[in-house]
């Protein structure tokens, strides 16, 4: 029951804060054709399946995959669409793989979209409608709107993260500075990477120490841009995939985990997440994806990672709930320069969350940079040589998490 | 916001609330829309060509659904009449927009018209047209609005010839 | 917080990054009115808690498949996919499971206020809420775990804004190596 | 491919405004199936939620169904499309070989939310939404009248559908209440307002509240859940141009490609004698006959010499189709479970007697852009 699957190509558009001069379909185009380009022997022809995804009210656009259907060459094609919220991106790529897994007939080829322009609606807004009917609940049973308002002031997802920073951080122990410079590496890594939005070069500590706050312990600085721009990966079957490239990238385990929502609940009866930064989810994606892909000993067995850290406390955190790290260990890691590009455990040269973040893309832009430092194409590549890496992506309220191990061996195990 | 306990069969305490904000969007056309807008704003319509199959879209794409092939964004674009044929109606009492829909009195004739040349149609209001005069395959002509912003409602409808 | 250090030294919101920019084409407008959508909620399950509010009484339920003990009341628990059947009372005391600092434009005087958007797990509950503080905290006071109590309003009408916000009582092991951070 | 086993299903009564809270009903959905299954929460290892952001009024909109849709720390997706492409995701996961049993529901509240505004959303927002003349109400019309005027249908034939739908409706229980009409005529129908001309009020799947819930297992487990599996043998998805102007709106291309290769995968030569019973989504009344011409039940405009009644030549819809209720995101999980019944023999008071065989449908999109087919076959006895 079910095959190999096999990643052989990703592409990305250019990201900015305002794609003004495309529409939504032609900005996914921009990625597709960037994907096709580096596996020539493949051309839309070959493709037999679609799945997309992105996170429809930042948009307008209800389905988007009806109206771009031929700017994606999906006409006459079997089409799929899954989306998640912020792990929108890492779900269509575990859409993708399990298209090629299930084996159906005749469908081999899939190529994974998932986009976003932010730009063209009202990001707050929408990440705010996340909650928006939880909070009426909460109104109605009497807790006061000026207290709700603070949640939505900064954007529910801000205002979720803020509480897992503080509990981090007291965890760990650790000031500002240690966020300041994850901050500072990955968009340091950014300016290296062609296709990433927020590119500094020459960033500094006190540079991101020097903007105020949006939510305490979260300043201006740290947060993640809000970008357009679209990713694309393709997914084949083992066979196909020795044909047509080089280094295939076996897909060796994958999750998608679900935990209980944080901070507001359903129906606004509270968390039992007590501690947002325990992430039992990720956790148990790790537990799941490992054991699939064979992987006892994470922090020697993966050569490279991408973390979803939209703000610097969360690559710290999911690095260690993610096994890379020993608990609380994680910010040490980076002063030492254990995650730098030349480090033992790179993580993050693409830039990250932080430096780019199409919400509905990011989740992808993980699985697809991870997959290409294994082919050794990424832009920002790591000078040694990678074999096994993860790419993660986390969304909703603090609950989803998506996990996908690659590496150039197929070591998938069936459960 | 309205506490309402409607459950008197079952008990049942249902609360419904009403959203209360709006999104605001602006949606970017891109390059081949735009200089299909700019036309349209000088009452000219044109459409441009797949350089594979020859298939003329009004309005503009990058890719042809066809052929895959890609458009170049400087090369084949047409210049097409204000006429074209019927392909198909319907009339409806129902206005839709993006706030809700509603029934009104007088029902709108709708047409689907292919522009001559060209070999899509595009959905426009047919005007000064009874129900029962409407004919698939009879001609018709777009009726300009006097004065064009650049969008969709520069042309008003199609009226007969 | 023993010693936040002020880093912050101008106001300036963004870092400056390598810009490119791209041609402007024109937009059209669309919106999403979410006035026009209603959201329906079953509040069945928190009656009885509602109305024990009135008598200056919290209770929570109690899932019989995994004993944790929802306050406020859960119409399911996830973790067993049942309905909890139980209810059990719930003590005043509570304490900051987590918190944030909002920092908000105050509409009278145009001034940046912090406020504090904390999260408050009663005692004998495994779940926690949204509450409100007591008026008079600092902000810079606060930390996690620090002791809290219910303060009732005077007139309870059976509603969650029965509980009028919550104070802060003394910290029994605040000796303890545990205490803030 | 291998056969994967249906073991579950639950629905919820239909309702034009339900007496129900979002999470309540997914709850009494999920938990009835696991129920008649006889599963507990811990062996779920997958589940698929089918919603809309713009249906549900909320980003994210599976964000707070994790703990009621069952989902708690097993692996969660969405699927934004209709309750039977959730199904295909449900399918694709159990052959990859990583999951054991699959939940599979979707569902909305469409009292809760402006159905046809947010269906314009679905339109090109740079081009037709701005003038909204082109809708799924518009769409229907343009639809109705290319069949006819291509095959030289009448509005009568296309009324006998609703009529047959509606009636049938009224046997199932489950179906919406306002759609259950054993006593409509052809004419009732033709009389009804005018929903986009020549389309009429009554010739329309009215969008109502529901959800609906699907168990899926690999073979062998399968068989050790339930002694009368229903298997899924063939299952087809394909997705046609978005422009009305570039499509043959007579015809469901879609539909036509989906049912190729559904039939291909089951091992299907001819549809018309194998097929016992077809339970389709029909948006609109003459849906389900381009349908029935599409899948190759019946020659290209031969759609209404088909006798599709219970115990007619090949029953289609017995349980009233999508005009007996269309929970936006459930109607096609709802077509499924209804072919599963017929299957295992439930279907109490609209059995289609020794049904071996059945396929059922899904769409999305204006004028079935994008349609799935599957073909089920009886396990067991």
């Amino acid at each position: 029951m079910g095959r190999q699957v096999c990643c052989i190509s990703a592409g990305y558009s250019e990201h900015a804060s305002k794609r003004s001069d495309v529409s939504m379909p032609e900005l996914i185009n921009e990625a597709i054709q960037d994907c096709l380009k580096k596996v020539p022997s493949v051309c839309l022809d070959d493709i037999d399946a679609f799945a997309n995804g992105n996170m429809p009210a930042f948009e307008g656009i209800n389905i988007p995959e009806l109206w771009m259907t031929d700017w994606m060459g999906a006409r006459c094609k079997p089409l799929m669409r899954v989306t998640t919220g912020g792990t929108t991106g890492g779900t269509v790529a575990i859409c993708g793989y399990y298209s090629v897994a299930a084996g159906i007939p005749g469908i081999d080829t899939v190529l994974a979209i998932a986009f976003e322009q932010q730009s063209q609606g009202d990001t707050s807004l929408g990440l705010a409608s996340v909650a928006l009917g939880e909070i009426s609940i909460l109104n109605t049973l009497g807790i006061t709107y000026d207290q709700l308002n603070r949640l939505l002031s900064a954007g529910a997802a801000i205002g979720v993260a803020a509480y897992q920073a503080t509990t981090y951080m007291s965890k760990a122990r650790i000031t500002e500075e240690d966020l300041a410079r994850v901050v500072v590496q990955e968009r340091r890594n950014a300016a290296k990477t062609w296709w990433a939005h927020l590119k500094m070069p020459n960033l500094t500590i006190e540079d991101v120490l020097d903007t105020p706050y949006v939510q305490y312990p979260l300043r201006f600085g740290m947060v993640c841009p809000a970008s357009d721009g679209a990713c694309a990966m393709l997914f084949t079957t083992e066979e196909k995939a020795k044909e047509w490239a080089d280094i295939p990238v076996y897909i060796n385990g994958v999750a998608s985990v679900a935990n209980e929502s944080a901070v507001l609940g359903y129906n606004g009866s509270g968390s039992a997440q007590l501690d947002p930064s325990t992430q039992l989810g990720a956790m148990r994606s790790a537990e799941l994806a490992y054991s699939q892909a064979g992987i006892s000993f994470p922090r020697k067995e993966i050569d490279y990672a991408e973390l979803y850290g939209p703000f610097p406390n969360q690559t710290l955190m999911w690095s260690e709930k993610l096994g890379l790290f020993e608990e609380t260990t994680a910010p040490k890691m980076w002063e030492a320069g254990v995650t730098d590009l030349n480090g033992e455990l790179p993580i993050n040269c693409s830039g990250g969350v932080n430096a780019t973040n199409a919400i509905g893309a990011s989740a992808m832009e993980r699985p697809a940079e991870a997959a290409l430092q294994i082919m050794g194409k990424a832009s920002n590549q790591v000078p040694k040589t990678v074999h096994t890496s993860i790419g993660h992506g986390w969304g909703g309220s603090l609950n989803l998490c998506t996990l996908m191990v690659m590496a150039d061996q197929p070591k998938r195990k069936w459960r | 916001m309205v506490k309402n306990n409607k459950g008197i069969m079952t008990e049942k305490f249902i609360v419904s609330n009403k959203g209360m904000v709006r999104a605001e969007f602006s949606f970017w056309v891109g390059r081949y829309m735009d200089k299909f807008y700019d036309a349209l704003e000088k009452k000219k319509l044109i459409g441009n060509k797949c350089p594979k199959c020859g298939d003329v879209f009004v309005p503009p794409r990058k890719i042809c659904g066809k052929c895959n092939a890609s458009i170049p964004l400087e090369e084949n674009w047409v210049d097409l009449p204000d006429t074209g044929t019927l392909m198909n109606y319907t009339s409806s009492p129902y206005k839709v927009n993006d706030r809700d829909s509603r029934k009104v009195k007088k029902q709108q004739l709708i047409g689907m018209v292919k522009i001559d040349n060209s070999n899509t149609s595009i959905v426009y209001r047919l005007l000064d047209m009874e129900p029962e005069e409407v004919k698939i395959g009879m001609k018709v002509k777009i009726d300009w609005s006097e004065e064009t912003k650049g969008d969709p409602s520069d042309i008003k409808g199609f009226v007969k010839i | 917080m023993s010693e936040k250090k002020t880093y912050q030294k101008t106001e300036k919101k963004a870092l400056e990054y390598v810009k490119k920019d791209y041609i402007k084409t024109r937009t059209l407008p669309g919106a999403w009115y979410l006035s026009s959508y209603t959201y329906k909620f079953d509040i069945t399950h928190m009656q009885p808690f509602l109305k024990k509010l009135k008598d200056k009484k919290l209770i929570g339920n109690r899932c019989s498949g995994c004993n944790r003990i929802f306050f406020p009341p859960r119409l399911v628990c996830g973790q067993c996919l049942v309905k909890p059947d139980r209810w059990v009372d719930i003590r005043e005391t509570a304490n900051v499971a987590t918190y944030a600092i909002a920092y908000l434009k105050n509409p009278d005087t145009g001034e940046v206020e912090e406020k504090p958007m904390v999260l408050v797990q009663h005692d004998g509950s495994n779940t926690c809420c949204i509450a409100q503080m007591a008026p008079n905290i600092n902000v810079k006071d606060m930390y996690i775990n620090m002791p809290l109590k219910v303060h009732w309003k005077g007139e309870r009408t059976g509603g969650l804004m029965d509980i009028e916000y919550y104070d802060v009582i003394e910290d029994a092991s605040k000796d303890l190596s545990s205490k803030k951070e | 491919m291998e056969k994967v086993g249906i073991v579950g299903y639950n629905q919820v009564k239909l309702s034009s405004d339900a007496n129900y809270g979002r999470y309540e009903m997914i709850f009494e959905a999920v938990r009835g199936a696991m129920d008649k299954a006889g599963l507990k929460k811990k062996d779920i290892s997958t589940v698929i939620s089918c919603t809309n952001d713009y249906y549900d009024g909320r980003t994210i909109s599976n964000c707070f169904t994790v703990e009621v849709g069952g989902g708690y720390m097993a692996d969660e997706t969405k699927v934004e499309m209709d309750g039977a492409h959730a199904v295909l995701y449900g399918l694709m996961r159990i052959l990859s070989g990583n999951h054991k049993l699959a939940v599979v529901w979707g569902g909305s509240m469409a009292s809760c939310f402006p159905y046809h505004a947010t269906r314009l959303f679905e339109t090109d927002p740079t081009w037709e939404r701005q003038m909204a003349l082109v809708n799924d109400v518009t769409a229907s019309g343009f639809q109705m009248r290319a069949y006819m005027e291509k095959y030289g249908i009448s509005a009568e034939e296309i009324a006998k559908v609703a009529v047959k739908n509606r009636k049938n409706s009224a046997k199932n229980p489950l179906a919406l209440p306002e759609s259950q009409n054993p006593n409509l005529t052809v004419q009732d129908v033709l009389n009804s307002d005018i929903y986009a001309d020549p389309v009429t009020e009554l010739m329309v799947a009215q969008p109502c509240d529901g959800v609906a819930a699907l168990l899926l297992a690999p073979e062998q487990q399968a068989l050790k859940i339930t002694d009368e599996p229903v298997w899924i043998t063939g299952v087809g998805w394909y997705q046609d141009a978005y422009y009305l102007g570039d499509r043959d709106l007579s015809t469901i291309r879609s539909m036509e490609l989906a049912g190729r290769k559904a039939f291909d995968i089951a091992g299907i030569k001819s549809p018309r004698n194998e097929i016992d019973v077809a339970e389709l989504f029909e948006a609109y009344a003459h849906e389900e006959l381009i349908l029935a011409e599409a899948l190759g039940l019946v020659e290209k405009g031969k759609g209404p010499t088909l006798n599709t009644e219970i115990g007619g030549d090949l029953p289609i819809n017995p349980s009233g189709g999508a005009l007996g209720g269309n929970p936006p995101c459930a109607t096609g999980l709802i077509r499924i479970i209804e072919a599963a019944k017929q299957l295992r023999g439930e279907a109490n008071g609209y059995q289609v007697s020794g049904a071996k065989r059945a396929i059922a449908s899904g769409q999305i999109g204006m004028c079935a852009q994008n349609s799935i087919l599957y073909v089920l076959e009886k396990g067991g006895n």
